[in-house]
């Protein structure tokens, strides 16, 4: 099953479990069924909680405060993770605020789906990753499912939350079949739950009984890399070991922490630019840990997009976006220091 | 208009009035922080409209000038006094202070328009539970300056959502005039989207001479019909009134022409109410009024400090750990 | 309608029905990635619109199906092809790619309904400089969803700003009909800030039965009628112009009614516009474009590799230092 | 000369000197002069080129876009910092991207002014830092003076940026005097410039051949309680070298990592919640030294908001947001490791 089925069959299975559960946004009635197809089949099955809009992201989401305030369970789609700039105002404002300001007495229950990302040719406006400006938005939750993840597992958890869930979806995990299960491929593959109960996996190029050499963290669309890089560097007798989170903020780093202890080395990457990024954070718990603390002693790097726009041709996307060849030699370069 | 519906109305308006003017005396007798914005003036709106609603099951949105809506909605000046006193026996227990209330199906919010798509969703709540419920969302003319009003009117008319507009036109938004803020006629802009339209804005947004705020009686009998028509039709409708604002926008920031201020006072609809009313029936709903507001404000003032406890315990983190 | 500017209309309207068609056969090839949105169908408007306008100061905002008045404006198919196929020869460098154009008083983005502000700036900024020159913004039907299109609407009637809106209503967004979007009639939504509206859209956002997409002379004299209005009288404009898209959204994604399909095949102004002039005339400007359209691709293909050096100096990083 | 002042007077010089700059927002129109009144006096001077808007946030920005792409240098104002979130479509996918994606072929030399924070019981809607949402976008700079800086001067530097500036000011520094010169009280006042050219600040509470205890890093708004802090250590002899940047993104760590150095503790404050905030960029960089560097032994902390709204009530906003008593417990702590 890949990425996309799977979260296609959440959806079904959140509609036909939930009758309060609905779907807006654009382009998502059938025979379309969604710019990527995510929300296939739906409209022909619950005709009347399958809402097309019209392209007015602020109201998509605003609507959906509005349903989830008065006890309905909305998913919104918006169609590419960029336009969320234009709902920012209501994600922050509105469905991030109302529980806490209104003194603990509403819930705002939503789930705001959206896939990010480059590498598909798609230009400045059409390939960022833009999770990042919600994260440590207080009462928001940021997912992220990796195609080492059961994704939509994740989208059944985040329609079952509280409060409001923005989860980030990436372009091209879409087509990718899921990881899953004790042995995906050549990678030995387990899976915990981080402090916030979501699932946290990690990935091995190694036999059990061995230590890795360096650890490797990130989430979302870096799976795609990080199966091939560790596939890679087994041959090269590199034991790496990867750790993906689904949750993304807030940030419970204990299973990061642990993963990077075992290899004393760690990589954090991320397909937005590193600066203030996601990996910021993992690098700021980690290494503020008391001097003599294992975090203290580790040695960390970060990788991610060029600081600029991300160009349409591909030759220039590889260069600004993160590669397979990049991550594996910022690897190769952590393990020599 | 019966007897009892404006003795009603009268007791609502000096309610509101009275407890407005108390806030602005706690606030100069340093009681009160933050900011505070008054529907001194505007209090027929809220009462004639809300009195055309269905309390139990009809809901409410509002933003920053929303004290009157509250009061007209649920009486509940206790829980208001103490939020802006920041009591944790407000009605959200002082977090949301004047801006953010939440009592019931009433929802108020302090971002100029960001209300309204949440009044939408709303709408579309209420007609999916076929609960036969209304929304009402109260916005100004300055709102209508935000982008997603306009997202919000063409879903409510494309989806059929029974949703009330109500502008309440006062012709000003903070210290700008609306013919500095708005070109052509706001009540034009839904009806352009298909939404039945009742125009008592009096003016279109260019015209310069002030004219009377409309008064209580006017507003009820306009929202009776804009009432029925959304809760008979499932559709929206926007009803736009007249009215004027006599206190500052916050507080001390006006800078209107004095003599139209004091055109405006003579117009007062609370005090042309009070002239349908008997002098007696009259003090003595002011009297009633000001005893009630009086001992929610002592009420308040004798409240035990903020359970900060509490407080990070519902919003999750705690008040004794550091980050 | 002067015979030299119906071979001209033509000339340019088969360049752009032969670049763009070009790029579906690029795609197909395997020689060009991303997405595309081709304005098949819909050259009349753009040719039409920028006919009327003056080249050599007037300015140009347009979005993601923006190849035809690229076209229109400055002819530049060399420019264009590199740009698709990510040369560096591409007029920004195969950065922006079909979405991101800019040359000289042109620009586009991918973000619908961005560019109208963008649009609303420039034209203060023409009228500031009192240069005379006016700005135009094409959006597509579905962009009026957008709130900061109504944001803008307002701006360029209240401030009275040199700004001609065009809409191309092809009475779909992506995949969904107008009629799932928007309520009422859309020209009427300018109507309502009081910007001079000529509707030739055809029909309400409601009407089902096709209507033949409009020719380029009937665009070009409306749009003549309303850049001199916006001209003389420093003032915003709406002209609404009924369209249809012959292709594709962007790429194979089309769920229209084969029927509805055919039958606007059937009135494409493209073969329309041939039937007024002799065949042997066509056929010369058809076969020169063609020759332009191969020469462009050639050159493209030809080109050398993408210069990321030179990218990453301009953009602020270095290509061989990790950050 | 206050904060307000300061900042009133440069806009007052900016006008005056440059025909081509502008001004927009709302209510910023004599006699009233804006909500905080930082543009008082400016529209009875340049009736012209001031200009009162609707209540448009997204519009005011994309208005300014259109104008700087098209020659002029407009500075606009968003009433409240809160409502940037109306605005950060138009600032990431317009103001920050034209130059780039159009391959350095324009430019958009455009301010963005807005007030943020909190301490004046404004309640969660108008009381939040939410510059955080464009820390690390490309081509974006964030610039923040505190009190201790010239800010006026700052704002003439960001007038005359070629590309797009969010540029933060403070509510509660507009009635403070600038702490200027060398002396600034107690205090020891130095200035210098990072590598972009924007000052930092060096404030010390002990004598020039003295070294600090500890160091604290802050910017904005935090100024107010530095300073009082400062103070009261001096007393306790507690020496703290406090430093104050005013380009927040991009990030020059330079001059932070030297003031850290000199005690080898570092305190990061930010008035927004740390977690993925300033702090966490600063922290990851100057602890992702290679072991052994002087940064891979610092000690150090982070200190923010609570993770929820900012409340309205007096008593609960100084529970959620840091006070100078908070700083200081945080540096005595961290003393103590
Ligand atoms: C998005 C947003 N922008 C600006 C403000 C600041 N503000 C608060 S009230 C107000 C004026 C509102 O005018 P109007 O809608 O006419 O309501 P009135 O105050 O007249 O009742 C402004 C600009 C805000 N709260 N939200
Ligand atoms: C803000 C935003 N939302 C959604 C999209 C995705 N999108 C691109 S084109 C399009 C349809 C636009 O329809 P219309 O304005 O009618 O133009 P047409 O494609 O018909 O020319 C959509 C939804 C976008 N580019 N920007
Ligand atoms: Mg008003
Ligand atoms: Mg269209």
């Amino acid at each position: 099953m890949t990425y996309l089925e799977s979260l296609r069959r959440a959806l079904h299975t959140i509609l036909a479990d939930d009758p309060r559960a609905l779907l807006l946004g654009e382009d998502i009635l059938d025979p379309y069924g969604g710019a990527f197809k995510v929300t296939q089949g739906l409209s022909t099955r619950f005709p009347d909680r399958v809402f097309t809009t019209p392209i007015s992201e602020a109201a998509i989401v605003g609507v959906s405060v509005g349903l989830a305030l008065r006890g309905w369970r909305p998913i919104a789609e918006i169609m590419f993770g960029d336009f969320v700039t234009l709902a920012a105002d209501q994600l922050i404002n509105h469905a991030a605020k109302y529980a806490a300001m209104y003194n603990g007495q509403v819930r705002v229950p939503l789930v705001v789906r959206t896939p990010m990302g480059g590498g598909r040719g798609y230009g400045p406006t059409h390939s960022q990753s833009l999770e990042r400006l919600f994260f440590g938005i207080p009462h928001l939750t940021v997912l992220a499912p990796a195609h080492v993840h059961d994704a939509g597992a994740l989208l059944l958890a985040a329609a079952a939350a509280e409060g409001p869930v923005l989860f980030v979806e990436n372009k091209l995990l879409y087509p990718q079949p899921l990881l899953l299960g004790a042995g995906a491929g050549v990678l030995r593959r387990s899976e915990r739950v981080d402090a916030y109960g979501y699932p946290v996996v990690r990935l091995a190029n190694y036999a059990a009984r061995e230590q890795p050499d360096v650890t490797i963290a990130a989430y979302g669309g870096m799976s795609r890399l990080l199966v091939e890089v560790l596939a890679r560097l087994a041959a090269e007798e590199v034991r790496v070991l990867a750790v993906l989170p689904t949750c993304i903020s807030p940030l419970d780093e204990a299973p990061l922490a642990a993963a990077a202890g075992e290899s004393g080395r760690l990589l954090l990457v991320e397909e937005s630019q590193a600066a203030f990024g996601w990996g910021a954070e993992v690098a700021a718990r980690l290494l503020a840990a008391p001097v003599g603390a294992p975090g203290a002693q580790l040695r960390l790097a970060r990788l991610g997009a060029q600081p600029t726009v991300i160009p349409a041709a591909r030759e220039l996307e590889d260069a600004v976006l993160v590669t397979a060849a990049a991550v594996e030699e910022a690897l190769l370069a952590l393990l020599r220091i | 208009m019966t007897d009892t519906l404006e003795h009603s109305f009268y007791a609502q308006m000096t309610l509101i009035r009275q407890t407005e003017q108390a806030f602005f005396d706690l606030y100069s007798r340093g009681l009160m922080a933050g900011t505070v914005h008054t529907s001194i003036g505007q209090e027929a709106c809220a009462v004639g409209v809300v009195a055309a609603l269905d309390k139990q099951r009809d809901v409410i949105f509002s933003s920053h000038r929303a004290h009157g809506h509250y009061l007209a909605y649920c009486d509940d000046v206790e829980g208001l006094v103490a939020e802006l006193l920041g009591r944790h026996t407000g009605v959200v227990g002082g977090i949301g202070g004047t801006q953010h209330l939440h009592k019931h199906n009433l929802y108020t919010n302090g971002i100029q328009g960001g209300i309204v798509p949440n009044a939408v969703g709303a709408a579309l709540a209420e007609k999916l539970a076929g609960s036969g419920a209304i929304v009402t969302v109260f916005v100004g003319d300055g709102t209508l300056g935000q982008g997603v009003v306009y997202e919000s009117m063409n879903l409510a008319a494309l989806w059929a959502l029974p949703l009330l507009f109500v502008l309440e036109d006062n012709r000003y938004a903070q210290s700008t005039p609306s013919r500095l803020e708005h070109a052509g006629r706001l009540a034009d802009r839904p009806r352009a989207f298909g939404i039945a339209t009742l125009d008592l804005s009096g003016a279109d947004a260019a015209a310069q001479e002030p004219q009377q705020a409309l008064g209580v009686d006017e507003i009820y009998t306009a929202a009776c019909t804009a009432v029925a028509h959304v809760r008979t039709h499932t559709a929206p409708f926007f009803l736009a009134l007249r009215t004027y604002r006599l206190a500052p926008h916050s507080k001390g920031d006006d800078v209107r022409d004095p003599a139209e201020l004091a055109a405006a006072w003579a117009g007062d609809p609370l005090a042309r109410l009070a002239q349908q009313l008997a002098p007696a029936v009259c003090a003595a709903l002011d009297a009633a009024a000001a005893r009630r507001v009086q001992a929610a404000i002592d009420a308040a003032l004798a409240a035990p400090p903020q359970l900060i406890n509490a407080f990070a315990q519902r919003a999750g983190w705690s008040p004794w750990q550091p980050l």
